[in-house]
């Protein structure tokens, strides 16, 4: 079976390869930027296509959509908008907008009734507060190619109950992210083992990581004169640092055997914050400080892709953009890098029977965290062009365009996406790291071990409260017990204060789709 | 045709800037106002002109009630001791103003503010700004706009305080000429200087502490001051006042200062009394019941004013000419009894009794 | 203390026109000098060079023999009084007064009965706890003054029309206490002013300026009786000197076809010269009956309380005579008396001395 | 000029911008008592009646309270320094230094800038490795010091940037006050023997006061708003340790969404604040001015 | 000796803060030409020896890929700030004129307690307005219009320019409208043909004040917009994700910062004449 895919799609591509190398219909980027570049994709048929959005006419009317900041997503929305005014006549006025304040530009508007945007970009764990407001994708747009071939977990992550109200455009995952060249130098596998009596090699456990990242902090082993650090981690409090630290926990508190919850046990909604295998990742996340690069402890997505992609640390753990970043083409560690699946753990708590499990692979349930997702307001007045924008959107020669331009934050999540082939002849990676690029992420996908984002109404609130703990803990202001179990009552005060039966229906679907184990 | 106000009060904070002021103003008269800082002198106009409100009182000109127009319908015009004109307009425009707030035709508007600007003196200085022509031009300005309107009131608040020594007295002399214009005005002129009152006021008011101490023809209030406090005010340097007594003996002024009563005292009743003597009506005598060291002596433009302070008594005394006198001179001052003035020896030291008037206009 | 020497001193803002011109002036130590002048006279431009603002483009400044004229303002060891009182508004009277020694050094045993002193000659020793804040401006130009008295050193003190923002009935006061004052202490002081009042009340010597020059310096009574042009004689007295168009009679000088004095001194000068005869309105007097006199005619009378101005008309040229009050002004033609002793004769505006 | 006349025109002038503000202002001031009434969230939008619900949680809510300490440490540490720094180099360049000018322009230039998107170039500057702070004090052989990681480093941070945005306020009123300042006090002083220390502390201060007075109090107003900075460079951390008020009402309102809440402690925030300053106001009056005037 | 080692220490001292004034502007500078490359490899400074110079951060700016259009912010932000600005000039310039010249009184509330109002506003976080404000505009259906906006900054702008004028006119002697009154001018007309043109200055600063604070207003423009109505530092904070080009971000601040520069040249003219000096004490 995946022998099979494997075959097709990279046939597929190669037809594609070829013919954009010289046909006539290949679709033409060069008027907005520097994007044709990339090299073009054939527009295909589907209903989406080019030559089928062209024969719409929208003029006259205006479509609003909100995004995140440039380059994110931002520029890809920017971009699609501009063609697709350009095609079917209508206004698309696009804002941009910085990530901390997306949820409160949506979320005002819905709340006061306002018909703001017909279109929204964003965070796709906010599914539990937004999905009232969200209109269903119609049936036509499920039907389209592109969409068929979204895979589960990312068909999952846009459905609430039973409807998909948000369209896929995105896939993200958290993985490993290493200097190959470093673990693959035998002088640097000899120095390794004489130091420390073990083989170097990826890490496969999060003590392995933090030990490795440890060993390989504050010297030059790049040989470029400078210093060089171990382990670029997402540390800032109000810039995703839940999505780390979920990353490291889930290792240590997402027990295979145990169902009905990670974040909360489902049947009584108490919070699992300040369980003992949260508590340990949240250990070894402050045990990893030793490892950070100066400034480490402050650190923004932004900072981690600059830290990594720049080359001054040996690993990250979390979105894509930091492996895309090394992999620029003016990159210094350019096909010097390898992914690998996040670390896991030997011992994995057990809250049914209060005790530590023991593994003998680690267990290392994937974090299909947030990733960037796309709506439609049920308010809009234009869903139907709304649509016809996303459906264009995603349309197979604008997605072969976004994912190969890294700061466009467009993640694979389709299963065409990952063919090793397409990276290696679109980008020019060796296939070294486009097979564990791919190997990763589609291993991901197949994992019936996952955590799912907290997708239930009030998320932010629970994710800022459990960010603000774990800052503490880093900072030193409190222990990771002490902050943990702070995190837990103010946990359970939301809990009572949104009501517990309303976080619980949200909660348990998300529940249902980790528990469902495919 | 007059301005007559009655009965103006005004306290504020407690203090009482107008105590029951009542006046007549004749039109085509000027009025000098008299009187020392913060007599209530400024406040007087400023409740003419409509600037200021009042707790009671009544105003009004030719019979006419008026204390209810706003200020820009009164017809007063004023000058101030600042020298305040339009900063953004030239001269010309600044003495036409108030002629195009009244529409008058253009013509007649240039005809009337070149005449007045020839009057002050200013026929070349039309197109210049205010800050471009020195303080004295400023203030001569000031005056023709004042003038220019032929207002039924003029109001002047010590406009000459500021200007210096010479140039105060070239204008204080043209003044007569200046108002020659205004025939049909009531012009008031507010100052703490006697010699200026004096010289250019067909009537004086004297103020003291919020209240009319004295009207008069300008002679007839230098002559008989009504109290201590007007003979102080009308007179520079202000009238020497000795306590003192008249008994059988005489006049015993001072620290034992005997004095032959002349006829016109002998006949008052004999007690306690505050006598007064004009500083230019003592004279330096070799043989005199008054002998002192001169202390300090003032040598204004034309005239020594000498301090003298004797075992019985200070006074001041003011001689013709220029005369330089070290302090500690000891010179005999004569007294000329029948030159002095009698007062009630009371707070309000009221006159009882003036020297025959002499001289005069 | 020092003499002061101003060695051929001239200034120029700018290198334009001279607002000072350069000229030798000496003010010998412990006497009083007043700088008199309108506004723009160049009177405040000799303070400010003699105090060290400002350093002049020409000539040395000579302090008690020394060359001072690079020297800053602070180490001049002059004291100045300025127009607007200037007081130490955070101290008290007795901390302001303290001050200038503070900055010397003394402590307060030292300066407390040299302050007790000045404070006692300004009479202002009830005021001492107060705060200088609270003080009037009569009160305060005191303090200012004060600071300049307790210096042991001044070598001179400087006043810029210390009177100009002070009430006009607390003048005569202020006048006598600063004067007071000055007589005691004997410092050289300067005092700039443009009223004559002040300048002859004060000074030993007044020194009459116009444009960036001095005309005269005397005594006041020398000003007052003999003004050295036309500009003196008319600055000086209230109101200025009278001065007629003269003409020569025979071997005499007069007016109005009296010869009134004789040509000794005009003899030197050109014929086509403007000649004048000069007199104080003081002066002047009116003929009693059957005396000598130039007829003349009254126009109006001035009142100024004591005395009394009269304008008149002779040979139509127009004289004001100053007269007590208490003489009789004859209504209409009248004769005019000009005592011989007291006239002055001026070509094209200066005085010719007989 | 308070006579009946004049009411008409009095109130003329008055009235368009006072109601003005009022028709803007007061809305949203109603509106925000009503809603600190609300249980408003996210969850369960709309206005319910909740009490005081929400200023009982207040009361005890630590949080809330360290970062109105915080805020005021910040404000009141900030707005000295820049009033010490923006009159120092106001005197530095009030008379007597060479291009004068120039240096004035330079020095009013911070605070045209846009704070938010400044603060962002100082992220950059401030960025631990990459950023050329670190690289430029290791020239001196010091650091890299974690600017913005380490909780009294970040707060200093934050801090100096907003000295950076706001000295040239304090400067501009100032100068401004310094070249209004009569000259005879410092001629006086010069003449009465005075160095440039004593100068200053018994000339120049006292005569600064008003102005210095009306500049702390209006900085303060302005810096207990202090916002964007934080935000940019540290988004109130590490752990909460440069968490100012402010910032703390917009972490419950606007990222939690938790309205009801956010205004009771934004109507508890106001009434704080208003009372503070005017104590503040009056505190400063009494010691640069001193008492009677 | 002594007198030159203080003007060295004064040189010093100026040329320290000029540095630290002029660090961020610098940087800046640099790195709107730099690219990723120049970035993410340790501070440089230098382009050519130290990295490559691109146009990239400028272009992106302009329509070039990869940034943000600033044109069409730029002419909103200056429609909205002059505007506003206009505006609270206007009204605030009234107000204060009636406040430094006329006694109100109403209850306890007095002059100075008015003045306080006003002046209170600014204390206000925009957190605190930002909902109800929200609320209100969309109750007048102004949200995402630059009249909404209008209307929300003179609430901003309106205590500075009462605050700078009333202490303007309290320095302006009364003297003069007193005197346009008596030549026959009503208030309103002594305050128009005389008042106000003598004000300039006064009016010159506040404005300057006014223009300011609103250029630089972030919050309110940030929330109370959609995508109709953008102002420039909200344009240009989209480009402060949590990945930064701080190339495009560098070169948008120095051009949103560009013609408040030009403010700075005419507030030192003014402070050099000592106009400002009259208009804030």
């Amino acid at each position: 079976m995946k022998r099979m895919l494997f075959l097709t799609s990279s046939a597929c591509v190669l037809t594609l390869a070829l013919a954009s190398a010289g046909r006539a219909d290949q679709v033409d980027y060069t008027k907005y930027g520097d994007y044709a570049n990339y090299g073009s994709a054939e527009d295909g048929s589907s209903a989406c296509s080019y030559a089928n959005i062209d024969k719409k006419d929208y003029s006259g009317k205006t479509l609003k959509v909100i995004s995140n900041a440039v380059p994110v997503i931002g520029e890809p929305t920017i971009l699609h908008a501009k063609q697709f005014e350009d095609l079917t006549g209508a206004k698309v006025e696009v804002v941009n907008v910085p990530f901390g304040d997306l949820y409160q530009r949506i979320m005002i508007p819905f709340q006061t009734g306002q018909a703001a945007y017909d279109v929204m970009f964003y965070g796709s764990l906010w599914i539990g507060d937004f999905h009232n407001f969200l209109a269903p994708v119609p049936e036509e747009y499920l039907q389209t190619p592109g969409m068929k071939d979204v895979t589960q977990n990312y068909k999952d992550v846009a459905t609430w109950g039973d409807q998909m109200v948000q369209y896929p455009v995105d896939g993200d995952r958290n993985y490993l992210k290493v200097r190959a060249d470093v673990f693959n130098n035998p002088e640097m596998q000899k120095k390794y083992k004489d130091e420390t009596g073990e083989d170097l090699a990826i890490p496969k456990t999060w003590d392995e990581y933090n030990q490795i990242a440890k060993f390989f902090s504050g010297w030059d082993w790049a040989g470029d004169g400078k210093k060089h650090y171990g382990s670029a981690e997402i540390t800032k409090r109000d810039d995703l640092m839940f999505s780390a630290f979920i990353d490291r926990v889930a290792a240590y508190a997402k027990n295979p055997n145990v169902k009905g919850g990670f974040f909360f046990d489902l049947k009584t909604m108490t919070p699992q914050v300040n369980n003992p295998g949260w508590v340990k990742g949240l250990e070894m996340f402050i045990d990893a400080k030793k490892a950070f690069p100066p400034g480490g402890e402050n650190f923004g997505l932004g900072d981690a892709i600059f830290s990594f992609g720049g080359g001054q640390s040996l690993m990250e753990y979390t979105w894509d953009d930091p492996f895309i970043q090394a992999q620029e083409k003016s990159s210094p560690i350019r096909n010097k890098v390898e992914a690998a699946p996040l670390p896991g753990a030997y011992e994995v708590w057990n809250r049914d029977t209060k005790k530590w499990d023991k593994f003998d692979t680690p267990n290392a349930p994937p974090y299909i965290t947030w990733g960037w997702t796309s709506a439609v307001a049920k308010a809009s007045k234009n869903k139907e062009m709304a649509f016809d924008y996303l459906c264009f959107f995603a349309n197979k020669p604008n997605h072969a365009l976004d994912l190969q331009i890294g700061r466009f934050g467009i993640n694979p999540y389709r299963n065409a996406d990952f063919e090793a082939k397409f990276w290696e002849d679109k980008l020019g990676w060796t296939p070294n790291v486009a097979e564990t690029y791919v190997k990763t992420l589609s291993g991901m996908d197949k994992s019936t071990n996952r955590v799912f984002d907290l997708r239930v109404p009030g998320v932010n609130q629970f994710m800022s409260i459990l960010a603000n703990g774990v800052s503490q803990a880093m900072a030193g202001q409190k222990t990771p017990q002490q902050a943990l179990d702070n995190v837990a009552k103010q946990w359970t005060d939301v809990v009572n204060k949104i009501g517990k039966d309303k976080v619980r229906d949200a909660y348990a679907k998300v529940v249902a789709l980790e528990d469902q184990g495919r | 045709m007059s301005l007559v106000v009655q009965e103006l009060s005004l306290v504020r904070n407690g203090v009482p800037h107008l105590g029951g002021v009542s006046a007549t103003f004749p039109r085509g008269q000027l009025t000098a106002v008299i009187g020392r800082t913060l007599a209530g002198k400024t406040t007087l106009l400023r409740v003419i002109a409509g600037l200021q409100a009042i707790d009671g009182g009544m105003l009004d000109l030719d019979g006419r009630p008026f204390g209810r127009l706003p200020a820009w319908k009164r017809d007063v015009a004023m000058v101030y001791q600042q020298f305040i004109n339009y900063p953004h307009l030239s001269v010309f425009e600044n003495v036409a103003f108030p002629l195009r707030k009244k529409r008058l035709a253009r013509t007649e508007v240039e005809r009337r503010v070149r005449e007045v600007l020839s009057t002050v003196g200013l026929a070349d200085f039309g197109k210049r700004r205010p800050s471009a022509i020195s303080g004295g031009q400023q203030q001569r300005v000031a005056l023709a706009r004042a003038l220019v309107r032929e207002a039924n009131i003029l109001l002047l608040d010590e406009p000459l305080v500021n200007l210096d020594y010479k140039l105060r007295e070239q204008l204080r002399d043209e003044f007569r000429s200046l108002f020659s214009t205004q025939e049909h005005s009531v012009v008031i002129f507010n100052t703490t200087d006697p010699a200026e009152a004096m010289m250019i006021a067909d009537q004086i008011v004297v103020m003291h502490e919020g209240r009319i101490a004295q009207i008069g023809k300008p002679a007839d209030v230098f002559e008989a001051p009504v109290s201590v406090a007007v003979a102080e005010i009308i007179n520079d340097p202000p009238m020497n006042i000795l306590a003192g007594r008249i008994d059988g003996d005489g006049l015993l002024l001072g620290e034992g200062l005997r004095l032959p009563a002349p006829p016109r005292l002998a006949t008052l009743p004999r007690r306690a009394y505050r006598f007064g003597v004009r500083a230019g009506e003592l004279a330096p005598a070799d043989e005199a019941p008054l002998v002192g060291a001169v202390t300090f002596s003032e040598v204004s433009g034309s005239e020594t004013t000498l301090h003298v302070a004797g075992e019985k008594g200070s006074v001041v005394l003011q001689l013709e000419g220029v005369f330089v006198m070290p302090p500690g001179t000891r010179i005999g001052v004569a007294i000329p009894a029948d030159r002095l003035f009698v007062f009630e020896d009371d707070g309000e030291g009221r006159l009882i009794s003036a020297p025959a008037a002499i001289g005069g206009s | 203390m020092a003499r002061i020497h101003l060695e051929q001193v001239g200034h120029s803002y700018g290198g334009g026109t001279y607002a000072l011109e350069k000229a030798d002036l000496v003010f010998e130590e412990g006497l009083t000098y007043a700088l008199l002048g309108p506004s723009g006279c160049g009177k405040t431009t000799m303070l400010n060079i003699i105090s060290g603002l400002v350093r002049p483009s020409d000539g040395r400044v000579l302090v008690g023999g020394t060359d001072m004229t690079d020297v800053p303002t602070v180490r001049r060891n002059i004291a100045q009084v300025f127009q607007f009182p200037v007081v130490y508004r955070s101290k008290t009277v007795f901390e302001n007064l303290a001050f200038p020694l503070r900055c010397r050094g003394w402590n307060t045993t030292r300066l407390r009965p040299r302050v007790e002193e000045i404070a006692e000659l300004l009479g202002m020793s009830k005021r001492l706890g107060q705060s200088a804040r609270n003080l009037t401006a009569d009160e305060k130009q005191l303090v200012s003054l004060g600071r300049g008295l307790v210096r042991e050193d001044v070598a001179a003190l400087l006043m810029d029309e210390p009177l100009t923002v002070i009430d006009p009935q607390m003048k005569s006061d202020l006048r006598r206490r600063i004067k007071q004052a000055n007589a005691r202490t004997r410092h050289t002081v300067v005092y700039v002013t443009h009223d004559q009042n002040e300048a002859m009340t004060f000074a030993d010597e007044v020194l009459v300026m116009r444009a960036g020059r001095v005309v005269q310096r005397g005594g006041a009574q020398e000003l007052f009786e003999n003004p050295r042009d036309t500009y003196v004689g008319t600055f000086i007295g209230s109101p200025g000197m009278n001065f007629m168009a003269a003409e020569r009679i025979g071997g005499r000088i007069g007016f109005a076809g009296v010869a009134l004095l004789p040509a000794t001194a005009a003899n030197e000068v050109p014929d086509a010269a403007d000649l004048r005869i000069g007199i104080r309105p003081e002066h002047l007097a009116f003929s009693n009956d059957g005396e000598q006199g130039i007829p003349a005619s009254v126009n109006f009378v001035q009142d100024q309380g004591s005395f009394l101005i009269v304008d008149l008309t002779v040979a139509s040229q127009t004289i004001k005579v100053k007269v007590r009050r208490e003489v009789r002004i004859p209504s209409g033609p009248a004769r005019l008396s000009f005592p011989a002793e007291r006239l002055r004769l001026y070509a094209d505006g200066a005085l010719l001395t007989p | 000029m308070d006579q009946p006349e004049f009411r008409f025109y009095k109130l003329s002038f008055l009235l368009p911008g006072l109601l003005g503000l009022l028709a803007v202002i007061l809305f949203p001031l109603f509106f925000t008592v009503r809603v600190s009434l609300s249980g408003w969230s996210a969850v369960s939008p709309g206005l319910d009646f909740d009490g005081l619900a929400n200023y009982r949680a207040l009361v005890s809510d630590v949080r809330f309270w360290q970062s109105f300490e915080r805020l005021a440490g910040m404000a009141v540490g900030t707005v000295l320094i820049q009033y010490i720094l923006g009159f120092a180099m106001a005197l530095l360049v009030w008379r007597e230094i060479r291009y004068r000018r120039f240096f004035r322009v330079l020095f009013l230039v911070p605070m045209m800038t846009t704070p938010v998107i400044m603060s962002v170039i100082w992220r950059t500057i401030l960025h631990e490795s990459l950023g050329p702070a670190n690289d430029f004090l290791g020239l001196f052989g010091l650091g890299p010091y974690p600017w913005l990681t380490d909780g009294s480093f970040a707060m200093a941070s934050v801090m100096m940037v907003e000295v950076w945005q706001w000295t040239p306020f304090m400067f501009l009123l100032l100068l401004a006050g310094l070249i209004s300042l009569p000259r005879e006090p410092f001629l006086a002083a010069a003449i009465d023997g005075a160095g440039p220390v004593r100068t200053f502390f018994n000339v120049t201060f006292p005569l600064m006061a008003p102005v210095s007075i009306g500049a702390i109090i209006i900085r303060l107003i302005e810096a207990s708003k202090i916002m964007d900075s934080v935000y940019v460079l540290t988004s109130g951390g590490p752990g909460t340790a440069t968490e100012t008020a402010g910032y703390y009402i917009y972490i419950r309102g606007l990222k939690d969404f938790e309205i009801g809440y956010a205004a009771a402690l934004s109507v508890t925030y106001l009434v704080v604040m208003i009372v503070l300053l005017t104590v503040i106001a009056k505190l400063l009056v009494r010691t640069f001015v001193g008492r009677g005037t | 000796m002594m007198p030159r080692f203080y003007s060295a220490l004064k040189y010093a001292a100026v040329l320290i803060w000029s540095a630290f004034v002029l660090a961020p502007f610098m940087w800046a500078l640099t790195t709107s030409f730099k690219t990723a490359n120049g970035v993410t490899g340790g501070p440089t400074y230098l382009p050519w020896i130290q990295y490559k110079p691109s146009l990239h951060g400028w272009e992106s700016l302009f329509g070039g890929a990869g940034g943000i259009d600033i044109v069409q912010p730029y002419i909103d932000s200056i429609i909205v700030t002059v505007g506003a600005s206009i505006i609270s000039i206007v009204l605030g310039t009234l107000a204060a004129y009636g406040l430094s010249r006329f006694q109100y009184r109403a209850g306890f509330v007095k002059n100075s307690d008015i003045v306080f109002f006003f002046i209170s506003q600014r204390i206000m976080p925009p957190i605190v307005l930002a909902i109800p404000f929200f609320l209100m505009l969309q109750f007048l259906g102004l949200l995402d219009t630059k009249t909404g906006l209008i209307i929300v900054y003179i609430a901003l702008l309106l205590p500075i320019a009462v605050w700078i004028m009333v202490d303007f006119f309290d320095g302006v002697p009364r003297a003069v409208d007193e005197m346009a009154m008596l030549d026959g001018c009503t208030p309103f007309e002594a305050f128009f043909k005389v008042v106000l043109p003598n004000s300039l200055p006064g009016i010159l600063v506040a404005l300057m004040f006014c223009l300011i604070f609103g250029w630089n207003d972030f919050f309110f423009a940030f929330t109370l917009t959609f995508t109709d109505t953008q102002l420039l530092p909200v344009a240009i904070v989209a480009l402060n994700s949590s990945v930064t080009p701080w190339w495009s971000l560098s070169a948008s601040a120095l051009i949103s910062v560009a013609p408040l520069v030009l403010i700075a040249f005419f507030v030192e003219r003014l402070l050099s004449r000592g106009t400002l000096a009259g208009a804030i004490r």
